[in-house]
């Protein structure tokens, strides 16, 4: 569970100029990997985004006795589960249950750890100090152990609930993140005009402090998208993952469970498997050509 | 005739970028003698630093090219390899870093470091390494030398620092230190305690020194001869005296003229338009500063401009300086610096 | 006229320890200073890296706490004044930093920039903005254009040109200039300078200079003071303290300024040897046993001198 | 120094206060408790289950079971579990054993993968060695630990049979002697090499940038300069530099890998804390649960204390007085 | 999994008998192996669990499944049972009734001693019943059974030191029951403790005593020599066990993971263990072992939620209009499920349909009965009769008063298909026209499922669970008005009087037991307060060089028969 992204190592960013975005793209354009990595990330994604919207989620869902694991054939394209259900769309649909819930816990884990981020770096003492305190605090519990226990508590057990969960406990390491950002770039002179300048502190933060911290969450964003990909698997793996009528890739890997599945029915764990693989490592890719443009040491030129 | 230890011949050292190597440092050559202090000053990116780390050879071999000849001891520098390299780096040549925080590892003590250019180029027992070392620590005029060698580097202040970093320099006895902007970070009185200081060592080794320095007033104070680089090349170079009383080159001339101090107290100073240009950038035909020095006609330049000998080992790049004026003296000036000449 | 007056102004940092991280000690960063400053005049502080001047220059903008004194301006006291009533003074008292790269959000444009004291005081129309920001680019020599480029497209002296009008847009009485100059090139150096003199003549300017190149200082300023260890040990004419130096730190700095002159070094190394031991010697002269300095006493209308 | 370590641990009290009833309100929050497994068998009888319950003070407000119960562990008492029969502190003191070992196992072999590696990655950087090395981390970054530690099982513990398939020991071999070690030993290496080949692969990126930043410090020039050895200013600069961070992270790895061991537990059948966790969940076992959540997040709490005292001890600048 | 946690349950299971009625000849009972076993031979017997073992190795004191299994090496109950898990006289005791059914009496035999030598006494019986009934005692063994015993509830209470209704004489001990009850031949406790070796243990501190834990004595087959705690027991045999010598010298048992039985089944690391149904298609591809099959005690439900139970009265009440009132819908319900199917093909054949809610291993399982088959037409014939149509013509009935009929399903996690079978069923009640939910769009963990039923939550209309049955066939502890568990909250007079008969004193008569239970048996398939859904097959891997195994429900103390002859 222990999720790899989260390097904790501030990622050095210097001042991505403005023209960033061009930095950007022209970063992905000059690596090869990042570029295909690109295109192969948006040909998933609206393949399966594209392609879901016209399944019936019910018709897949549907248990039928008649084909319990079949094999791959031109019917299944990739074969069928234990409950005679299509592997092949379980594996759009769970692949787009699953970028969604890491599109928005990471998306909920950057808005926390933002807001906390900005506000312990930029007014630092007292401020920083409970912020601080509270995130000591959540950094402590043991994670695994504590979503394991919520999820056992919740009456209710969706999508929603789950990202909500994740992201009680995922903040953290942005905000951390951002706050050492945030606390060493506010006693940069920048600031200091900002404020001599009668400038308002909301503003400050809003309109000096933000767009300058946004290219280290960009990239932290990124590459949190990749690992929170994989984050729900290991849960389902132990049981407490989401029901299966919300199948995600998760749920298909974890059917591996039963060495019979592992061993002889490869097209079940296996595809969802590749998938969760080539997501996550394009997505890192595009991230790390992010980091360097980012970073004008690292950049290629 | 003093004995010249180091002679460098149209050393050009390159930089990759991208796909193209681009020069940094263009066909200069100058000698450094015994006993003597070579100033080589210039402004920020003209490729001071670059010159002093291809004499050391510490460039990334992988993003550098460096041609001429280093010729030390009758070897080139630029033809040895690692091995033969290092036993020439630390023992016969001797390098001072500008940031002394930076230049230190942080996590080896002041002791160590020193020791460790003892290690390598010496048979001392370890007892007689640390001798040395607290006897080269009071050599720079570090006031606790016992308690110094324990400590870590952000223990020091910044002079000390800096004081540590030189006895790690001199800690064979070099017959050449590389000092690249060695007072910069200091304040005034620091640095004037450690020009003080090389020159009192100097006196005691007769080693040979490359100063590299943005401050002219520095040079003034310490160097024999000057080197002024412009956009990597040698400008004007000459000994001391004749540079400052009869500078030719119009960038070493503004470079004078816009310094503020007591000699040109509430006058308007002299700006330098423009800026160096970055290497991928520059220009490689014609004189490089005639950019910042529009109002002299296109054809006072030279189309390949050649250092030519002014007399008494003083040498000027471009014909432009026989036409060179201030912009505020006007053409009179012109007349004055014919008259120079 | 004065412009500014502080009065035995202290500023002090709390440090930090013991079992249970409580203030154990202070770091005098300014501990009783003391000086006016005329209107229209330039007023140098120079002193080693350290002295507590950048955290004079920053106390009058109260970037830092005050910890005891008053800084009257304009016969009010800013120091006891709360966030909120400094707002309107905040349009007065301007500073300039010393490091342009970071003293200009990379992630703005030029106008922004410029602009954002203007829209924290005034509500104009956007032309209007446009209009006045135009105006002060072309008083510190930068083309009008440069309104849509971003602060890396400039050299650091357009950069420090470009924060200078920053704080001139809202026709401040008083500059504070912290280092301006240090982290240029002597060439671009130079640049900077000339501009902060025209300015001061155009807008009849009051700088507060702080710096430690005593050459700049001596080149800008009419009086300056010296700081040492967060107390001015020497305060006149610029002439007065580089002609005729009284304090042994004042002495010693001025005497460790490298000389354009080659011929005189001999002569220069010879008198810091002799000023060192005259430190040594004449130590109880200008300290106290706690190595603070005394107070200022007046040696002549002008000149006042830290002397037992 | 010691006062540092005090005031930090002084610092933990309220915080483990703070964590306690978190977990001991969530814990109650649990739908059941360890008797409603009874309550599907036929033969239990409904009322004796409320007896049983009424004296365990089940039925008692969540406030005075947690007063009681904190009270009892503030002098290391977590109470009795209810499966097991036994104070909770010996239930868990085998598991504990198990898990550590398990995770400091895991730590050797992952650090004896990542910094021969990351050494590599980061010194020929973006040569062919370090491609290859950037390849399989990035594979193990987007492995599921699961997958991956299923596969081993059978390839190694089945297919080849090379290593035991389960359990911490061989049952026939006796305590204390050196075949019980070996054994132990055995049974540690197919979980913590799963784990590690997977885990290391965040290690490895991170030595290898860390060396590759190192690389173009002004000290490591100052060292060339000196003339030392490529070799050596690897060895005594380069390389002790980069390890700073990843020993300050020690700390945080082993708690990490307590916290996190409740995956390959499962798989391997490994009798830890994390398969005790579970086990205690499902059954409902409070005392447990709780125990172990705070035992967790103390360690965790150490190990950041432990971390910081790496730190100061290995980097001079940060000086604990 | 599910079937663990019925097995959970089932504290005694004794002899039983093949069920005519089901086809158990698909798996062989014995190992066929008839070779001479080995001297000094070893076998090593996988407990399947992904947890540990607890390791309270005492039937006093024991909780979960796991720790039952190791006890059964190594301690046994006096009374042996028969095919229909009724008490013989072969094991370590015999027993008599008296005429009036009151009084029981057994007669330890002579050879029976403890691991330490000591023999085993009316007493150590006696102490079992001491200590079940002590107010020190947290287990859940004392059963209502228990306290019919005279004195017991005294004892209980703490009102007397001693139980009046048990005395002891040597061997020999007797028991006094308030009232004739035919479950006593069933359902007795006949465990004893070891007096002697416990006795200087205060009752509170038995069951974390490491007399229990690390260091039981028992009387069975094996010897415990060595314990690695929650993985492992190594046994060596009791040479002077009283039904002969063991023919194995040695036996390991060790915790294996569900997921590697097979596995290890195959490369021999194991020589017994159980399959799970996920597996069996795997294990019946291995060449080197044998399974064996039994029917568990133990079926599969559906039920109907009629109302709540009342703390006050402590008894069951039904709703007023319950929404499930009309019996036709029940029937309906389920005629409309497939479960020949679900057996087949989802089970493998592992499991099939259920004809009852008392197992095919007793007698007392009504052979007439059949399970409700699949007629799909059927029930949309009934659902149309008692009103439940479609008036709105969007595929889905309302209820008879024309409102929409919407029914929340609640099932347990668990298995594998799980999910899928409660998919399953859904599908099908959707074919005949019923709208059926998953409540709450998933299954639910077990403790949070029965936390639902327990507090009779309004949101379950009807559930799917499963119950392990005990030896003791009387179905009162789950069917009758007062009992809590009797979780649909159905009553009927009927119901009340059929099962007070089941175990009046006349019930001792088989026949007349029979009977009674036939009939209610009727009433219950006619009212279908449940639907029977499944009976499932339990699977035994064995290596083929075992011999002398049996893997039928009553034969758990066996051990001593077995050998191997590799
Ligand atoms: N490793 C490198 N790769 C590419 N270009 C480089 C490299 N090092 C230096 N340069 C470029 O070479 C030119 C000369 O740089 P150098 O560091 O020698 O300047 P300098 O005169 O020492 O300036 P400063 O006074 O700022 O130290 C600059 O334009 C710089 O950008
Ligand atoms: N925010 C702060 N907290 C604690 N100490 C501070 C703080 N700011 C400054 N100091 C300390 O106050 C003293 C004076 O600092 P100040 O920046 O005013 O010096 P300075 O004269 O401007 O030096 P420099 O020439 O290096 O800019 C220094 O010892 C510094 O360490
Ligand atoms: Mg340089
Ligand atoms: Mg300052």
């Amino acid at each position: 569970m222990e999720m790899k992204v989260e390097t904790g190592k501030n990622i050095q960013v210097n001042d991505v100029s403005p023209s960033g975005m061009k930095i950007i793209w022209q970063e992905i354009k000059k690596d090869k990997l990042a570029m295909g990595s690109l295109i192969i990330l948006a040909a998933i994604l609206l393949f399966v985004y594209g392609a879901s919207f016209f399944m019936d989620a019910k018709e897949i869902a549907k248990v039928d006795f008649l084909s319990i694991y079949m094999e791959p054939s031109s019917d299944y394209w990739l074969g069928t589960d234990y409950g005679g259900r299509d592997v092949f769309g379980q594996l759009i649909i769970g692949t787009r249950n699953s970028f969604t819930i890491s599109l928005f816990i990471t998306l909920f884990t950057a808005i926390i750890g933002l807001s906390l981020g900005l506000l312990a770096g930029y007014f630092g003492g007292a401020t920083d100090n409970v912020i601080m305190r509270v995130i000591d605090f959540v950094i402590a519990l043991p994670q695994l152990m504590f979503i394991i226990v919520v999820v056992t508590i919740v009456p209710i057990f969706n999508v929603y609930v789950f990202i909500l969960i994740m992201t009680m406990f995922l903040w953290t390491g942005k905000a951390r993140l951002i706050r050492s950002k945030a606390l060493s770039e506010r006693e940069l002179d920048y600031i200091h005009a900002s404020q001599t300048l009668g400038t308002p502190h909301w503003k400050i933060i809003l309109f000096q402090l933000l767009p300058n911290v946004s290219s280290l969450i960009i990239v932290n964003f990124i590459l949190n998208l990749a690992g929170n990909i994989g984050l729900e698997s290991s849960l389902t793996f132990l049981g407490f993952g989401l029901p299966e009528s919300t199948p995600s890739l998760g749920t298909l890997i974890s059917y591996a469970r039963n060495p019979d599945v592992l061993e002889n029915k490869w097209w079940i764990w296996v595809p969802a498997s590749l998938m969760i693989l080539v997501l996550m490592l394009s997505i890192n890719f595009v991230g790390q050509a992010l980091k360097r443009a980012a970073d004008a040491r690292q950049r290629r030129g | 005739m003093k004995k010249a230890i180091l002679q460098i011949e149209n050393l050009t050292t390159s930089f990759r970028i991208g796909n193209k190597y681009h020069a940094a440092v263009d066909d200069v050559s100058f000698t450094v003698n015994e006993n003597e202090i070579v100033a080589v000053v210039g402004e920020s990116g003209c490729g001071k630093s670059a010159l002093a780390l291809s004499i050391m050879q510490l460039h990334n071999k992988q993003r550098t090219k460096s041609e001429g000849n280093i010729n030390y001891k009758g070897q080139n520098l630029l033809k040895l390899n690692d091995v033969q390299m290092n036993k020439v780096r630390g023992k016969e040549l001797g390098m001072i870093f500008q940031e002394p925080l930076t230049a230190l590892n942080p996590l080896m003590t002041i002791g160590k470091q020193i020791e460790e250019n003892l290690d390598y180029h010496t048979e001392l027992s370890n007892a007689e390494k640390k001798n040395r070392t607290i006897e080269l620590l009071t050599q720079v005029g570090i006031p606790y030398p016992e308690r110094t060698y324990k400590q870590y580097p952000h223990e020091l202040s910044g002079g000390m620092r800096q004081r540590a970093m030189i006895s790690i320099a001199i800690a064979c006895n070099p017959a050449l230190v590389i000092a690249d902007e060695p007072t910069t970070a200091l304040d005034v009185t620091i640095q004037a305690q450690i020009l003080d200081l090389l020159k009192d060592i100097q006196s005691r080794t007769k080693m040979g020194i490359i100063l590299i320095t943005h401050d002219l007033s520095v040079v003034a104070e310490v160097a024999d001869r000057i080197v002024v680089m412009y956009a990597g090349q040698v400008v004007e170079t000459g000994s001391v005296k004749e540079i400052f009383n009869n500078p030719l080159h119009p960038y070493t001339r503004s470079l004078l003229n816009s310094i503020p101090s007591a000699a040109n107290e509430k006058n308007r100073l002299h700006v330098i338009e423009g800026i160096v240009p970055s290497i991928a950038k520059m220009d490689r035909i014609g004189c490089r500063f005639q950019d910042r020095i529009p109002w002299i006609p296109k054809h006072a330049h030279e189309e390949t401009p050649r250092l030519h000998e002014v007399g008494n080992g003083h040498f000027v790049r471009c014909t432009c300086y026989k036409a060179f004026y201030f912009q505020a003296e006007g053409d009179a000036s012109a007349h004055d610096i014919t008259k120079i000449r | 006229m004065t412009l500014l007056k502080l009065d035995n102004l202290k500023v002090h940092f709390p440090i930090r320890g013991g079992f249970f991280r409580r203030v154990v000690d202070h770091v005098k960063a300014v501990d009783g200073v003391s000086f006016e400053l005329q209107q229209g005049e330039t007023y140098g502080l120079v002193g080693e890296s350290g002295s507590g001047k950048s955290t004079t220059g920053k106390a009058v903008v109260k970037l830092n706490e005050v910890t005891s004194g008053q800084i009257l301006f304009e016969g009010r006291d800013l120091a006891s004044l709360s966030r909120r009533e400094i707002k309107p003074f905040r349009k007065d008292i301007q500073m300039i930093f010393q490091d342009p790269y970071s003293s200009l959000n990379p992630k703005k444009r030029v106008l922004d920039i410029i602009a954002e004291p203007l829209r924290n005081f005034e509500r104009l129309s956007p032309s209007e903005e446009k209009k006045i920001v135009q105006d002060f680019l072309d008083k510190v020599g930068l083309s009008p254009e440069s309104i849509h480029k971003y602060p890396h497209e400039f050299s650091g002296g357009q950069r420090q040109r470009i924060g200078i009008a920053r704080s001139l847009t809202l026709k401040p009485k008083l500059i504070i200039a912290d280092e301006p100059v240090s982290a240029l090139d002597v060439s671009v150096q130079a640049q900077v300078l000339n501009f902060l003199q025209d300015l001061q003549q155009e807008f009849n300017l009051t700088y507060l200079f702080v710096g430690h190149d005593l050459g700049v200082i001596r080149h800008m300023c009419d009086r300056m003071g010296v700081m040492y260890r967060g107390r001015l040990v020497e305060e006149g004419k610029s002439e007065e303290i580089y002609e005729n130096p009284q304090h042994i730190y004042t002495k010693r700095l001025i005497a460790a300024i490298p000389d354009l002159e080659p011929e005189v070094r001999e002569d220069k190394v010879q008198l810091r040897k002799k000023l060192t031991s005259e430190y040594e010697s004449t130590y109880s002269k200008y300290f106290d046993e706690n190595g603070r300095a005394y107070d200022l006493k007046p040696i002549s209308s002008t000149h006042r001198v830290a002397l037992q | 120094m010691w006062k540092f370590i005090l005031r930090r641990l002084l610092v933990m009290i309220p915080q483990l206060f703070l964590l306690s009833i978190i977990v001991f309100m969530m814990a109650k929050a649990m739908p059941g408790d360890a008797l409603s497994g009874q309550e599907i068998n036929p033969r239990a009888n409904p009322a004796e289950l409320d007896r049983i319950r009424e004296e365990l003070g089940l039925n008692d407000p969540w406030y005075q079971q947690y007063i009681r119960w904190a009270s009892n562990a503030v002098q290391g008492d977590f109470g009795v579990s209810y499966t097991h029969k036994t104070p909770v502190m010996d239930v868990i003191e085998d598991r504990l054993w198990n898990t550590v070992f398990l995770a400091l196992v895991t730590l050797i072999f992952t650090y004896m993968l990542a910094i021969p590696l990351g050494i590599l990655s980061g010194r020929y950087n973006d040569t062919w060695v370090d491609k290859t090395v950037t390849g399989y981390s990035y594979v193990g970054f987007g492995t599921p630990i699961f997958i991956f530690a299923l596969i081993m099982l059978f390839v190694f513990g089945f297919a080849l049979d090379w290593f035991p398939s389960g359990g911490s020991v061989d049952s026939k071999v006796d305590e204390g002697t050196f075949a019980y070690v070996v054994s132990k030993i055995n049974h540690l290496i197919l979980p913590a090499l799963s784990t590690a080949l997977i885990a290391t692969t965040s290690t490895i990126q991170y030595l290898r940038n860390e060396i590759i930043d190192n690389k173009i410090k002004d000290f490591v020039r100052t060292a060339r300069s000196k003339g030392v050895p490529e070799s050596k200013v690897y060895s005594r600069h380069i390389m002790r530099n980069s390890f700073l961070p990843i020993a300050a992270f020690l700390g945080y790895e082993i708690t990490g890998l307590i916290g996190g061991a409740v995956i390959i537990e499962t798989i391997f059948s490994y009798p830890g804390l994390g398969q005790l966790f579970l086990s205690s969940v499902s059954l409902r076992d409070f005392s447990v649960v709780t125990a172990i959540v705070m035992m967790t997040g103390f360690a965790t709490l150490l190990g950041t204390l432990l971390s910081d005292i790496i730190l100061s001890a290995v980097d001079p600048r940060i000086r604990i007085e | 999994a599910c079937s663990n946690d019925t097995e959970k349950s089932s504290t005694k299971e004794k002899k039983g008998k093949d069920v005519e009625q089901v086809d158990t000849s698909k798996f062989p009972t014995k190992t066929t192996n008839q070779g001479e076993p080995i001297e000094g031979g070893h076998l090593t017997y996988g407990l399947v669990s992904d947890t540990p073992f607890e390791g309270i190795l005492n039937k006093v004191f024991y909780q979960g499944e796991p720790d039952n299994q190791v006890i059964t090496f190594f301690d046994e109950d006096l009374l042996d049972t028969d095919e229909d898990y009724v008490y013989t006289n072969e094991g370590a005791a015999s027993y008599e009734i008296s005429d009036d059914h009151k009084t029981v009496t057994l007669t330890i035999k002579d050879n029976v001693n403890w691991h330490d030598g000591k023999p085993v006494t009316g007493a150590d019986l006696e102490y079992a019943y001491l200590v079940m009934g002590s107010k020190d005692y947290k287990g859940v063994r004392y059963d209502e059974q228990m306290a019919l015993i005279e004195g017991m509830e005294e004892y209980h209470e703490g009102k007397a030191d001693k139980i009046s209704g048990i005395k002891v004489d040597g061997k020999k001990i007797t028991f006094t029951f308030k009232k004739a009850n035919p479950s006593v031949t069933t359902g007795l406790w006949t465990y004893p403790l070891h007096k002697e070796y416990l006795k200087d243990v205060p009752i509170a501190d038995l069951e974390s005593s490491d007399k229990i834990r690390k260091n039981p004595i028992g009387f069975g087959p094996f010897k415990v020599k060595k314990i690695v705690q929650g993985e492992a027991v190594e046994f060596e045999a009791n040479k002077d066990y009283y039904r002969g010598e063991p023919k194995l010298d040695s036996v390991t048992l060790k915790v294996v993971n569900p997921s590697i039985v097979v596995k290890s089944l195959e490369n021999g690391d194991l020589d017994v263990a159980e399959v799970l149904a996920e597996q069996y298609e795997q294990a019946k591809e291995l060449d080197n072992v044998e399974l064996l099959g039994k029917v568990e005690l133990a079926y599969t439900y559906i039920g109907f939620n009629f109302g709540h139970y009342d703390k006050e009265k402590e008894e069951n009440v039904m709703d007023e209009n319950p929404k499930f009132g009309d019996k036709r819908l029940r029937q309906a319900m389920a005629y409309a499920i497939n479960n020949e199917e679900v057996g087949e093909k989802m089970f493998k054949g592992l499991r099939f349909p259920a004809n009852s809610v008392i197992t095919p291993n007793f007698k007392y399982n009504n052979k007439d009965l059949k399970p409700y088959e699949y007629n799909p037409e059927k029930a949309k014939e009934l659902l149309d009769e008692a009103g439940f149509v479609d008036t709105n013509n969007d595929g889905i009935r309302e209820d008879a008063d024309g409102k929409e009929f919407k029914i929340n399903f609640a099932s347990m996690s668990g298995s594998d298909v799980s999910e899928p079978l409660a998919r399953y069923y859904i599908q099908q009640w959707e074919q005949v026209g019923l709208d059926v939910e998953l409540q709450d769009g998933r299954l639910h963990e077990f403790n949070s499922f029965y936390d639902l039923l327990k507090k009779d939550n309004d949101k379950v209309d009807i559930y799917q669970a499963a119950w392990g049955v005990a030896s003791d066939p009387d179905p009162s502890g789950i069917w009758s008005r007062s009992a809590e568990f009797n979780y649909t909250r159905w009553v009927s007079e009927k119901n009340d009087e059929l099962l007070a008969k089941g175990i009046s004193e006349e019930a001792f008569d088989d026949q007349y037991r029979i009977d009674t239970y036939n009939e209610w048996q009727e009433l219950i398939h006619e009212e279908v307060p449940v639907i029977p859904t499944l009976f499932r097959y339990q699977l035994a891997g064995v290596n083929e060089r075992v011999t002398g195994y049996d893997y039928l429900a009553g034969r758990q103390y066996q051990w001593h028969n077995v050998g191997v002859t590799k």
